[in-house]
């Protein structure tokens, strides 16, 4: 009655990259022991190499699309690009971290490792396609960014950051698991294609544990990308983490979590009983986050914050594209397309924006006002956030403008022209708070803090981080084609 | 039938030790009734023939985290008594009607679902799952199995470097 | 040439990126820098409207692929046609000489690299604009200039109210380009394609004459136009952008940018013409424009406000034209106006020059003395933008009038004709304030009153030329002219007109040649009535107006006889209405429309305090947020299932 | 004859729901923290009773992969309290509202 199970045949250069990351990421921490004390910073160099490496390998890994360890992991075409979008995000966020490690005392060597061991996190996220291996790269992305929120010992607010963020997580990978329960009970499998295959059968008895499972799985995912009802966590835990890190969990944390909810959402939309109807759920989370997310962001004094909300807000569009994958398969290629570049997009933004709030801040402080008259003490810092700002309120011909394209002409190709209309007012209300920060950096006389910040240096891997996601914002908002054209 | 009454007195007593988990004030007996519903659940299992699962629940959970739970407690020396939360008050019908409709729902699926399927009986089990449990988790499921110690390097790391005290030589070496 | 044509975005987009990476090291050369690539780009532009000329467009040119989703495409395509010609000639032309004036008069400015920077970054967009061959490709110069208008309001940081000013344009604008995408989306959903060609070729077959969704379509892209032309209720953010320096207003916010509204209705002249509500809105809103804020010209004391709601009103001229069907002429008013109008303002960045920075016309006076080429340019410009006969705004701003007048628009042909009066007038009205009569400056600054250097003189004196001939290109018939302006854009602009013509819904009026040169006498008429009651205030001064009528206007002997009627009309319906008038449409825009975006920003800060105040920082309350949130998705999927 | 399946398919969502309920009224963070691993007990019930209707091991294996996240989970948070009560000298997340807005 039941076959004798065999070991999964394995390719190495498949399994390479996450292989290889781990392995990485350990003899970092191996390294930082044995190393004196003032050697111990090469840490973040020798991670950012690692990360050069990964991406040689997931580019081998990737010439032949697998299915290694029996179907547990799935190398195809989108979780390429998302493997390349995390690599970029993780790339950029290591370089933007050594003055901030410097100035708060961070260890180096726990810092690079938890940071390689949530990307090894997000890599094997964006492709599991099983329910189990999904819900252990989750709790490794998780628990590393948990233990990175907190990881500024001696700042109270960092710890208070990372309590927050650690019992709502928990909380909600409780609902997580409750819902993979409930689709293993409906189904039998946590392989998300077996689980494909048996929907139709298994929808005739136990189609509502199906939705129930499913609906507990999207809860635990809305909390991941800080989705509206959901969202709550998120601005808390942005203003008190490293602000390298609130760039990390901003970015890399979303674009795996879409991922990994577009993987799911795959596996069941082909079912007969999941109707257009089903999706209205997605519908009213990205009204709402879109909603919420700008009105909120207004009223914001920390620009910390501000991209807090605005991230919310950004989810709720990246949603819209979700949503028309789920209910129209006509349109799917196109929504998949606008999925992947709008993460893109985003992670280049988030970073460029984030980056210079580095670069600014002095000891996690990051008020908006201190960035009055940035554009007469330092030039190119405001032109890098200016940019940023433009981009994220959707201005051509940056990335942000052909992203928010895409996503609404694939709502309008599959007839959510509301969701469309909803999203470009959103976008107009958030021109309002982006605006702000422009105008206080051009238009102010400059203030104490934005003298102090341009009589610091900026630092070689921080100044190159904003060059490439500067050059890359309005590169790939000329010519989008290039990279979906990767693959 | 003495396995059913066996049953439901497993039921009984780990829904009491749960409830109790929440409403005593005291944060080692909070501990002990968390310790007493991991057990009855434990029973639960065997009952169920699942007998590996069952000793893991055991000793892992009740065994090992738990006497963490314990452990840290005791650390923290915390001896103010654990009082509800004064905010939630007057909210507190509202969390837990918010928890009942939770409830209704997903029970209430439970319920539809297996009316239908009342027939269906379980089929049975070899007899000897260990070695088929040990065989499938290193062939079928090898992958999360390494994950799963992945997950616990880093808890290990992390847990170490958070909670560590700080030494005054850490200052030095930083800056 | 037409095969270059990419050159006339590359060449300024190249400076651009050039005087912003090697700004430091180029310094003053800069300026040249950017001067040759508008020169380059002049070039191009004749070679294509040569070839255009001997029948070789309409040419596109595509790029490359920009954006593909599905079957969709946005390719970045260049479309070069009689109607994108003729704008590149202007924005070309009077680009290189506003560059050229900008390195006299922005000469010691900090940021003079910066400057030409963000000016060439504008004609960059502003040339993407013009070339755009879809919707798509034509917003992104659309957001592009008005990024650069922003950056240029602003280049004055120092001081505070320029950042009002510019985040008044940058909202007021986002709301106009709102409407813009809105549209966008909304042609895409219907025709499936964002080419203009393919929009147009389709529109009468997928849009019903007169229907709901080619009205909202076309009404959408008037929302734009509103916002980057400032037309009611829009237009509040013209008169502020007036913080920017002087080259940039004759350039952005007088000449070429903000006509883009109207360049993009005449583009889309085939959705218009089947949507006759949105044209009758259209003329409403142009004629309403175009007197109010003429009416507020007269009243002005800063010279560049005056100027300012001068180019809104004759913006509201343009409209008024498009939205009776002649698109022609409204592109033939973009033409000259773009030469009157850059004149003007290039003199008056002279005048504020000569007067260290002081606007206000009241200082000034007596200035024809020392600035001679000014003052002779600033008469000529203020002769074409009155519309003196046979200059430039003549023919240009006659036509409008006469087409409003044919197409039964009597109502708007009357307002048009009092707005043309108080155009004269108001701008008689600086020219005598400013050159005439004694200095009022105190007197540190009337010795430093000087004419400026050769580099600001030069594009005066060509675009006065051009302001004094460019109606020659456009005589009408009636004036045994052979309206070759027209004639050349007639297959771009008459597309409309021949759907309609199709379509059987439009009925070609009878030409009256006698009638169009009665209406031509009764305009002329008017304007010098303006030009004489703005000499007979400002330089005869009130008192002896009789006598100055009597003896320079025989014919007006007997109206002056009437001395008291004329005085008292004046007065009370005249003045006081035209103050009053002005000072209602300031209410109005202060009280209405600030208070519509003050009003929702209220309600949008009000909303957002209350969602700040559910952040408590409490971890259950958020528990308890996500706790609804998992409730809700749950009981959603059971009940939609 | 799936009434054991009921019975402990009610049994689950009742402790479930009381783990809720203990994370959004307790006030002291190992408490809550308690109230998680309550909910991710009566996630593993569920999944023992799934696999057992199926009779395939693979419930059972599920079941300890669930039980390690707890565990890590749980070391994690509570070296996160241990830090909080060094700064605060308690661990009432009450009290932790620096951050809010």
């Amino acid at each position: 009655m039941m076959s004798q199970p065999t070991v999964p045949q394995l390719f190495w250069v498949e399994v390479a990259p996450f292989v290889v990351l781990c392995i990485w990421a350990l003899a970092i921490i191996l390294a930082d022991l044995f190393l004196p004390a003032e050697r111990r910073r090469v840490a973040l160099p020798l991670g950012f190499l690692g990360v050069v490496l990964i991406a040689y390998l997931s580019i081998q890994a990737f010439e032949i699309p697998g299915n290694p360890f029996g179907g547990m992991l799935t190398l195809d075409t989108f979780a390429f690009f998302c493997i390349v979008v995390i690599l970029v995000g993780g790339g950029l966020t290591i370089l933007i971290s050594p003055r901030y490690v410097q100035r708060e005392h961070i260890p180096h060597g726990e810092y690079t490792a938890l940071l390689l061991f949530a990307m090894l996190g997000m890599i094997l996220l964006a492709v599991s396609n099983e329910l189990i291996t999904l819900l252990l790269s989750l709790e490794i992305l998780s628990l590393s960014l948990y233990i990175l929120t907190g990881i500024e010992r001696h700042n109270p607010r960092s710890s208070e950051a990372a309590l927050k963020y650690f019992l709502l997580g928990a909380f909600s990978t409780a609902f997580l698991i409750m819902g993979i329960a409930f689709l293993y009970g409906a189904t039998g499998s946590t392989f998300l294609v077996t689980i494909a295959e048996r929907l139709p059968a298994a929808g005739q008895q136990s189609a509502l544990w199906v939705f129930v499972g499913f609906g507990l799985i999207l809860a635990g995912f809305c909390f991941k990308l800080a989705l509206a009802p959901l969202h709550m966590w998120a601005p808390d835990v942005y203003e008190g983490a490293p602000t390298p890190i609130t760039a990390f969990i901003a970015t890399g944390s979303k674009v795996a979590g879409f991922a990994a909810l577009w993987h799911v959402v795959m596996s069941l939309a082909d079912w007969q009983a999941m109707t257009q109807n089903t999706f209205y759920v997605l519908w009213i989370i990205a009204v709402f986050s879109m909603v919420i997310g700008n009105f909120a962001a207004i009223v914001q004094k920390n620009i910390k914050r501000l991209l807090a909300y605005s991230s919310i807000a950004h989810s709720g569009y990246i949603l819209i594209t979700i949503l028309v994958i789920a209910s129209v398969p006509a349109v799917r290629t196109n929504a998949t397309q606008a999925l992947l570049y709008y993460l893109m997009a985003y992670m280049l933004m988030n970073l460029l924006a984030f980056g210079v709030a580095i670069a600014c801040g002095r000891k996690g402080d990051s008020n908006i006002e201190h960035y009055a008259g940035l554009a007469r003490t330092s030039p190119l810092l405001a032109a890098a956030m200016a940019l940023a700002m433009l981009s994220l309120t959707g201005v051509p011909p940056t990335v942000g403008f052909v992203g928010k394209f895409y996503i609404f002409s694939a709502a309008i190709q599959a007839g959510y022209l509301e969701l469309a209309i909803i999203g470009l007012l959103a976008s107009v209300v958030s021109a309002v708070y982006y605006l702000r920060v422009i105008v206080v950096m051009y238009m102010h006389e400059p203030s104490r803090e934005a003298a102090e910040t341009a009589r610091e240096p900026v630092g070689a891997a921080n100044s190159l981080a904003l060059l490439v996601s500067s050059v890359m914002i309005i590169l790939l908002g000329i010519f989008p084609f290039w990279f979906l054209g990767l693959k | 039938m003495p396995v059913s009454i066996l049953y439901y007195a497993l039921f009984v007593i780990a829904l009491g030790a749960a409830l109790m988990v929440v409403l005593s004030r005291n944060t080692v007996y909070s501990a002990a009734f968390l310790i007493l519903t991991m057990l009855c659940l434990a029973g639960i299992f065997l009952l169920m023939h699942q007998e590996f699962v069952a000793a893991i629940q055991v000793i892992v959970y009740a065994g090992a985290i738990m006497v963490l739970f314990l452990f840290v407690i005791m650390l923290l020396n915390l001896r103010e008594r654990e009082i509800l939360l004064p905010d939630f008050r007057s909210l507190r019908i509202w969390v837990v009607l918010l928890v009942l409709v939770f409830f209704v729902q997903v029970g209430a699926t439970c319920f539809i679902v297996l009316r239908q399927m009342r027939d269906v009986y379980p089929p049975e089990l070899p007899p000897d799952t260990i070695p088929l449990i040990a065989k499938t988790l290193l062939t079928k499921y090898l992958l999360p199995f390494e994950l799963v110690s992945v997950l616990l390097v880093i808890a290990i790391i992390g847990a170490a470097m958070i909670a560590r005290h700080d030494e005054p030589a850490e200052h030095s070496d930083s800056s | 040439m037409l095969d270059y044509v990419w050159l006339v975005p590359f060449l300024p987009g190249c400076a651009a990126l050039v005087i912003g990476l090697f700004g430091k090291w180029l310094r003053t050369r800069s300026g040249y820098v950017a001067i040759a690539a508008m020169l380059g780009t002049i070039v191009v532009s004749l070679g294509c409207f040569w070839d255009i000329l001997h029948g070789k467009g309409p040419f596109t040119q595509h790029l490359f692929t920009w954006i593909s989703v599905g079957e969709f495409k946005a390719e970045a395509a260049l479309l070069v046609d009689q109607l994108s010609v003729v704008m590149l000639l202007v924005v070309s032309v009077v680009g290189s000489l506003v560059f050229i004036y900008s390195t006299g008069y922005m000469k010691g400015e900090r940021g003079y690299a910066r400057y030409f920077a963000q000016l060439s970054l504008f004609a960059f967009s502003m040339f993407l604009l013009v070339l755009a061959d879809n919707f798509v490709l034509m917003f992104i110069g659309w957001e592009g200039v008005g990024l650069c208008s922003y950056l240029l309001i602003g280049y004055y940081m120092d001081k505070t109210w320029a950042a009002d000013a510019g985040r008044k344009a940058f909202i007021v604008n986002r709301i106009g380009d709102f409407g813009f995408l809105l549209a966008i989306f909304l042609i895409f959903w219907t025709s499936g394609t964002l080419t203009f060609s393919g929009v147009f070729d389709q529109a009468p077959v997928i849009y019903k004459y007169g229907g709901g969704v080619v009205t909202a379509i076309t009404l959408l892209l008037f929302m734009g136009a509103v916002g980057k032309s400032a037309q009611i209720p829009l237009f509040i953010w013209l008169p502020d952008a007036m913080a920017g320096p002087t080259p940039v207003s004759a350039l952005i916010h007088a000449a070429t940018m903000v006509t883009a509204g109207v360049y993009m209705v005449v583009r889309c002249n085939v959705l218009y013409s089947l949507a006759p509500t949105s044209m009758e809105i259209v003329a409403i809103i142009g004629a309403a424009t175009a007197f109010i804020a003429a009416s507020i010209g007269i009243t002005q004391r800063d010279i560049k406000r005056v100027l300012a709601y001068s180019t809104i009103s004759q913006l509201g001229y343009m409209f008024l034209a498009l939205g009776v069907g002649a698109f022609a002429a409204g592109i033939f008013h973009i033409f000259t106006h773009a030469f009157f109008k850059g004149c003007l303002f290039l003199c008056a960045g002279c005048v504020i020059h000569a007067m260290a920075g002081d606007n206000d016309m009241f200082h000034m006076g007596g200035m024809r003395k020392q600035m001679k080429i000014t003052w002779l340019t600033y008469f000529a410009a203020t002769l074409a933008i009155s519309g003196f006969p046979l200059t430039a705004g003549f023919f240009s701003k006659d036509e409008i009038l006469w087409a409003t007048f044919r197409s039964g628009h009597l109502i708007l042909w009357l307002v048009g004709l009092v707005a043309a009066f108080m155009t004269a007038f108001y701008m008689f009205r600086s020219l005598f304030l400013t050159f005439h009569g004694e200095s009022r400056a105190p007197e540190k600054i009337k010795a430093h009153i000087h004419e400026m250097p050769r580099s600001m003189t030069f594009p005066l004196v060509v675009l006065a030329f051009f302001s004094l001939v460019a109606g020659f290109f456009s005589i009408p018939k009636v004036l045994k002219g052979s309206a070759w302006f027209e004639h050349f854009l007639h297959p771009v602009t008459n597309r409309g007109a021949e759907i309609l013509h199709e379509l059987h819904v439009a009925d070609p009026t009878p030409h009256v040649p006698e009638l169009e040169l009665l209406l031509m006498g009764a305009s002329t008429l008017i304007v010098l009535l303006g030009i004489a009651a703005a000499y007979a205030v400002y330089i005869k001064g009130w008192p002896e107006i009789p006598k100055a009528w009597a003896q320079r206007f025989g014919v007006f002997y007997k109206l002056s006889f009437h001395k008291w009627w004329w005085d008292d009309l004046y007065n009370s319906t005249f003045v006081q209405g035209t103050i009053r008038l002005a000072k209602a449409a300031w209410q109005f825009d202060i009280f209405v429309i600030d208070g519509v975006i003050n009003g929702t920003a209220f309600m949008v800060r009000s909303v957002a305090s209350r969602l700040r105040k559910l952040q408590t920082g409490q971890l259950q309350a958020y528990g308890v947020g996500m706790l609804i949130g998992i409730n809700l998705i749950v009981l959603l999927f059971l009940l939609t299932r | 004859m799936t009434s054991y399946m009921i019975n402990n398919l009610v049994l689950s969502l009742a402790i479930f729901s009381i783990g809720i309920i203990g994370f959004l009224v307790k006030r002291n963070a190992i408490a809550i923290l308690m109230a998680i691993e309550l909910m991710l007990n009566a996630a593993n019930l569920a999944f023992v009773t799934f696999a057992y209707s199926f009779a395939s091991v693979d419930g059972t294996i599920l079941v300890l992969f669930v039980i390690t996240v707890a565990t890590a989970e749980a070391a994690v948070g509570l070296a996160i309290f241990i830090r909080i009560y060094r700064s605060r000298g308690t661990i009432d997340v009450d009290k932790m509202t620096t951050l809010h807005g």
